[in-house]
């Protein structure tokens, strides 16, 4: 009776629909009259000045405000989405970026040596935690780590005089779609490596394809399934048998964090995901922060410059003259570097422990929740921090997805990884509560027992239902225009 | 102090449910012989305890606000808006919005970011973000040698040097050739595949592209333009002048220098160059009660779809940052922008007016330039730079010795005044003396 | 039909029922083993923890975000609510306020120099903005500023051994309740003045009730009408001729300042809300600031401290042997203090006179549109930042208001001024836009059309429907108790 | 730079439409004679301009955070979630909730905050808050007058000499007296209607008001407890001794210390005094469809419904300070409170000891004390603390008079480390000799 009675769902007009010519927002201190034909060429200057949006101050808040309520976040929902790692982000972090923001990268580094000091110490800190003996801190996120990580496997070849030699990374069937698209930018060849039944790599496959020709083997551990690859050991040695190199995507560290280390388990090369492991907030997307770690034969082959200390003072070391070269201007993403920094300094030891331990804890908790709730679990064994469910035969996933939105959750990540088919993929992380968890294991419960009516149908109260996918596709239309 | 909610009755009953007899040995699974390492890390901090360390770290820096620092990032003043829009918590803990009716926020956003940046650009079709510029040129020219099937890049010297060594690396790795080029009037060379010119060009020299676009066409190859946003409100745009791909680095759109990241890199294409665009791109579209909404297309072109197929590797970008820099471009419109980019001219000319007065500073950037210019110095640049440290003024970015002994970069901005410029001025006096 | 698939509007626990014992949230610096009964006494000791709420980090932060969501501000609404000028609050002043922060009331002022200067020049700027001589920043908020400026003026007359005589204070019946609230406690008796037919005070009425026994006479100017008071230098003179002071409640001083200051009005004494004409944020409901101007007259008797600038340096000055004495510890709401001087620092006096024209410009633009829509205006003449409207005959202001959140707009205040049936009062503000102003009359024009079964459920898609006033003032439930 | 957004068209269009000529002409019912003077303030600053002038101006200030000043206001660690979650903008731009379906958010907060600070107190009942907490016990002894029907107040000389002053200002307004007396122990003067007592006291003394509260009652008045609330977390609560009234500041509940104020003043009172209660209240109620609401209630207290018949004068109070404070002790909980009491109380005693140690100092308050307390020193005040802060630490919060002379509050809080009590130990005695 209601539904009758409200109005429909407010449009969300586009920032360039409220804009009015000659409206002014933000006024920049005066500019004097000059004669910028005159100054830098009238040939240089533009015809029309851009159409950027006309509005005032109030009207910028309220659009960004309003779009701020248009989007669920991991401070307004539970947010499983598997293989992201969508734990907290504490607040603190946002003050202490707050308190290094005005440094220029260009600075002198004697007016810098807090920004360095922090650096230095991270890098020691990722070291430590990782069981690597040094870490770049350049790259902007997870898949540029990983195409550093993997430039300098290729460096160390090279050094060796096998650079033409090894033309194959091997990656399983069950990687992120970063492995071999990194590998690719790396002019390797892919070799897909499938998932044994165990849902673990393939052990005799893989040693199959081991061989000369081998550059490196790419693994995630736990893998995407949210197994723990047993057979590591064996792997690395056979890895190392033939002269090729273990790289470790660090995407799920927040499994073992502290507990197990890459570098024990012997991998050479890892990179981590500051946003997901380490608390920087995922931003929508970024900017995120990927550090890389190697093993001593490869320190020499890291990006320049690296940060190191001489006597008590903190400077960029450039001469690195086996280096691959630099992946990202300048020394990476500073301010997640902070964010990293405070949270591994306020959890010590003991707290990354705990944290990695009780994120496994929530993973086989909610596992067992849901089974109840009537999901099947393909690989049902103890899982690390996450799990791959799957919905009832004849309940689709996607509908799964689109009933938990409306249910005010967000859904876990969807059809991935591929080999599972119909696959959810279940995060919750070490900062959900286990009435939280409880709760999410009911809700999913509940939208499994929906008539396929109301599933297909759904959702219902976002602030739009389902989108035309294949519109967007065969007629992408990527920007607003003037006159619409 | 660690975040997690649980209390000893929750251990309890979830480890019972599970199956579990203790945390450890949740990781059974493990080889036994590496698990559990002791670590060597300190011990851990209260939120109370860290901020105090915190502070005392800051203290150890010096502020670089409203400093004359160049060489790609510079001190503009950021409106208060941005920052608060941009850190609502749901666009700061939301991630990629792969389900779009839990993200109508930040995917009408982009959009909204990908016309600002077409726009700016002139150039029909802007992706969703790029890491910074570096890695935004470099993705540009990759784009380039896949359009063009070449494995050759021609790029000007007045690129970034910073940036044309991550291009360097990203070309060393699929084999390609990067050749540098002194002048837009120097030959190409042979099968190149993308031409690439940085305008203002590192030293600050605005260029007119035209015709080195032209050549590069002429040759085959795709031309990129590297572009300073904030220089666009007065500078031709690079669809204006030919180019087929433009990139460049968004910090000076309302982003914090924050010691030289995180930042954003944009990138704008020719139409039909779409398909071949790393990243995300977000489309209009509509819903099933025909409302409009937005809503991540073409994924054909990435990792988690294409993998090794894919354009790019490129999975987390730079959504926040480049949230900031559509906040800001929004805030400011066109006359804001322009007003911003005329008193940066403006204060620059002034100041190279002031400093060539100084004996032995020499200005060493060809005019026509923008906001930014090279001086050289009759002393070390680096004492200089430590030495106007010493008297609270950030200022004389060093440059390559490539572009000639003794150089300093100094950058102005809106936020300057007079004053400002006739301090650096008496301050490096003063040093040289 | 999708109103009927939809999940129940979510109900919002409350922090004390997602608590659980054991859980936690913040952890303060470990605290050593204490004998606390030794230390302190054990009788002293209390029996028994209070029962605060036992959460962690997150649920914290979603719980309050949560709530954040349930709740309409200027930042994600029109606002119009007549009276309390809910104009856009500049961003930049929050940063402000945070280069404040951390100072104590009680450090030596050599080391406060900044935080004075900024206090003693918004001093002089609130005196030039009004007119006055003198100005005190103690108030905490209008009302605090009236009780403030009544007292002084009872000071004043005590000081001409009038206390006893004048034992009257002359209020409109148009005026804002916290005039004769404020009067009364500082033990005045309340005389009500009717307004007249053009809803100004009745100077006739007025001049019968002025006598020797007058303090003061309390006025808002304009009106709480919206109406400039024409006659204000006649009423004025009148007071003044009978030794009576003359009180301007600054609430509306946002429709003329710059424009015309209440001390070039005649007034003798000015309140201001600096969160009204001086953007501090309205906060829920405070913190607010109610800086008191006086003439030069009045001066000797502000409250105690005052800044006082004496060669280059600034300090508190405590030596004001007249002084009413405190109204509140330490300087006054300092934080809305560096709200306020920014503001008009930002603004400069060309900006503050524009700002005044474009409120009294919107609020008749408005004006004229809510007619077209068929709305009443019992005042119709030129109003000045507001103005009062009433719905047509047999429409309730009431369902106008619950009908306007259905539409997507904060209502006007409703039913005040209380000489009004049917009250709507409007202010729009100068940070409006055009369009703002536009769309919201047509809204209000298609809530009075709509059906009377409508309005009278309206609201219906707001967190919660109409609530049940009497039952909360019958057996209003104060707190929530454990066990519940 | 003003913030309107009217472009040409928009004032030409608007003014055509309400009959005005130009922006002056609105002003036509104002005398002439006065309308638009002339003004003298410095010239309108940009944003940009602005916040460098205010970077100067906070240069001029010396940071008080983790200092020793007490006196009503400390430095408590605010966890960064407090001010993150109240900066909200929908709490931020609100205003008093009377719409309550537009202000579920901030009620519902509200009703948890009332709900805090009962269980603080002892007390069944408490406002929305006060201004802060002197205009709160002046509040409280107006509530006592009224329930009692006298007007006489006897306060003991232990409360904050400011409120002391402040509740004299709002006695003296109503003709009643405030009678000082200096020990709990002292015969109550006649027809007292109120007797307050502040827990621990000025000088940082626990009280155990126990005794004086019958005292008070046996004499017909009312007892007001002015309490800490921090102090809470281990003392008696106000409504365990026998209060009829509590009262307190409630800056060192998550809220900055911002050279005083904004902060909030919370009040607490029996069951059957809230139809005495100044201020909001905030009922749970339910809507048309029977959920459960929170709204504003028993409006007919206060003055828009019964103007000089009002309980008080109070409108705007202090929403969004309480709301911090709410937040602080949802965060830390019944026992992170008391982990913050507890390590106060171990500094300052830690802090007394070695103070004492310093030839001349001497320990002014009586034991038991809590977080805070005096020392009497051979050397003026006012030129310890300046010499204290020349050495970059805040301290010693000089004492009136009236409690003898060269007294000096000292004061701890959790964010204390054995370290800086050593520091300050230290820069005291050098400052000493
Ligand atoms: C398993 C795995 N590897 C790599 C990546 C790529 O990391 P990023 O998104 O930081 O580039 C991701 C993240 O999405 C991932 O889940
Ligand atoms: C006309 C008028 N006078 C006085 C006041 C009281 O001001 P405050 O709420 O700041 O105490 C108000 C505010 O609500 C008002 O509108």
């Amino acid at each position: 009776m209601i539904a009758e009675k409200r109005e429909t769902r407010i449009e969300s007009p586009l920032i360039f629909e409220k804009s009015v010519p000659g409206r002014r927002g933000i006024k920049p201190p005066k500019a004097p009259d000059l004669d910028l034909a005159a100054l830098l060429g009238s040939q240089n200057l533009r015809a029309q000045p851009p159409k950027l949006p006309e509005v005032d101050e109030l009207t910028l808040v309220r659009h960004y405000t309003g779009l701020s309520r248009r989007q669920m976040g991991v401070d307004t929902h539970f947010y499983p989405l598997g293989s992201c790692t969508m734990k907290y982000n504490p607040k603190v972090h946002e003050v202490a970026v707050g308190l290094f923001a005005d440094l220029h990268p260009y600075q002198a580094p004697e007016t810098a040596q807090g920004a360095l000091q922090l650096m230095y110490e991270l890098q020691q800190d990722l070291c430590e935690i990782t069981g690597m003996d040094a870490t770049t801190l350049q790259p902007a996120a997870g898949a540029q780590g990983e195409l550093t990580g993997i430039l300098i496997i290729r460096a160390y070849h090279a050094s060796r005089g096998e650079a033409e030699q090894r033309r194959v990374v091997l990656v399983p069937d069950s990687a992120h779609g970063s492995n071999p698209a990194t590998a690719s930018m790396a002019g390797y060849t892919v070799k897909e490596i499938p998932s044994g039944p165990d849902g673990e790599v393939d052990l005799e496959a893989l040693k199959a394809e081991l061989g000369p020709q081998v550059a490196a083997i790419m693994l995630t551990n736990p893998n995407t399934l949210g197994l723990f690859e047993r057979r590591i050991l064996e792997i690395a040695e056979a890895a190392h048998a033939v002269g090729a190199q273990l790289y470790y995507d660090g995407a799920n560290l927040n499994a073992v964090m502290g507990m197990a280390r890459p570098g024990d388990m012997g991998f050479d090369v890892v990179h981590l995901n500051l946003h997901k492991t380490f608390t920087v907030p995922h931003g929508g997307g970024g900017p995120g922060s990927g550090p890389v770690g190697v093993k001593e034969h490869l320190a020499p082959f890291l990006p320049a410059p690296q940060v190191v200390k001489r006597g008590e003072a903190y400077r960029l070391d450039y001469d690195l003259p086996h280096s691959i070269g630099q992946v990202k201007s300048f020394y990476g993403n500073f301010g997640a570097l902070v964010r990293a920094y405070v949270y591994i300094k306020m959890l010590g030891a003991e707290g990354i422990k705990r944290s990695a331990a009780l994120a496994v804890l929530s993973a086989n908790y909610l596992k067992e929740l849901l089974k109840v709730e009537g999901f099947r679990i393909p690989y049902d064994r103890t899982c690390m921090h996450e799990f791959v469910a799957q919905p009832p035969e004849g309940v689709r996933t996607l509908d799964v997805a689109k009933g938990l939105l409306e249910m005010g959750y967000h859904p876990p990540t969807v059809y991935f990884p591929l080999i599972v088919k119909e696959a959810l993929m279940v995060e919750p992380t070490e900062t959900e509560s286990k009435e939280t968890l409880e709760a999410f294991a009911r809700a999913m419960g509940e939208v499994i027992r929906k008539d396929k009516e109301w599933l297909e149908g759904a959702p219902y109260t976002t602030p739009v239902r389902r989108l035309d996918e294949v519109q967007a596709n065969r007629r992408p239309k990527l920007r607003w225009s003037p006159g619409e | 102090m660690d975040y997690t909610p649980h209390t000893e009755a929750d251990l309890k009953q979830m480890l019972e449910r599970v199956g579990a007899k203790d945390l450890k040995d949740l990781f059974r699974d493990l080889p036994q012989a590496i698990l559990d390492p002791p670590l060597d890390l300190e011990p851990a901090k209260t939120e109370a305890e860290l901020m105090r360390h915190l502070r005392d770290l800051a203290a150890k820096n010096q502020s670089a606000q409203a400093g004359f620092l160049g060489g790609g990032i510079r001190s503009h003043h950021i409106p208060a808006v941005v920052p608060a829009l941009a850190a609502r918590a749901e666009f700061l803990s939301a991630y990629t919005p792969y389900q779009p009716e839990a993200s109508q926020g930040l995917l009408q956003a982009i959009f909204e970011y990908q016309t600002m940046i077409s726009e700016l650009t002139g150039l029909p079709v802007a992706n969703a973000s790029m890491y910074d510029g570096s890695t935004a040129l470099a993705e540009g020219v990759l784009l380039a040698l896949r359009e063009s099937g070449r494995m050759r890049v021609a790029i000007l010297k007045g690129v970034h040097p910073e940036y044309r060594r991550v291009v360097k690396t990203y070309l060393d790795a699929i084999g390609a050739e990067l050749v540098t080029i002194a002048s837009p009037a120097d030959p190409l060379p042979p099968e190149t595949g993308a031409v690439v010119g940085q305008n203002p060009d590192f030293l600050g020299s605005v260029h007119n592209f035209t015709a080195l676009a032209q050549a590069a066409h002429a040759a085959g190859a795709l031309f990129v333009a590297v572009v300073d946003p904030i220089s666009l409100a007065l500078l031709q745009a690079p669809g204006e002048y030919g180019a087929d791909i433009a990139v460049g680095e968004g910090q000076p759109l309302g982003n914090a220098m924050a010691f030289g990241g995180p930042h954003f890199g944009f990138m704008a294409v020719r139409a039909d160059l779409v398909r071949q665009l790393p990243g995300r791109l977000v489309s209009e579209t509509t819903d099933l009660d025909g409302k409009r909404g937005y809503i991540l297309t073409l994924q054909a072109r990435e990792q988690y779809i294409r993998r090794s197929k894919a354009k790019s590797n490129i999975t987390t970008n730079a959504q926040l940052t480049a949230l900031m820099g559509a906040v800001y471009l929004a805030g400011l419109g066109p006359e804001g922008l322009k007003e911003v980019a005329t008193r940066s001219v403006a204060m620059a000319h002034a100041l190279a007016e002031k400093l060539s007065r100084i004996p032995g500073v020499e200005l060493a950037t060809p005019k026509p330039f923008f906001n930014e210019f090279a001086v050289r110095l009759p002393k070390d640049v680096l004492e200089v730079r430590a030495a106007l440290a010493r008297r609270g003024i950030a200022a004389a970015t060093p440059v390559p010795a490539e572009y000639g002994p003794n150089l300093a970069l100094l950058a102005c901005t809106e936020q300057h005044t007079e004053a400002d410029l006739d301090s650096l001025a008496e301050a490096l006096r003063e040093v040289l003396e």
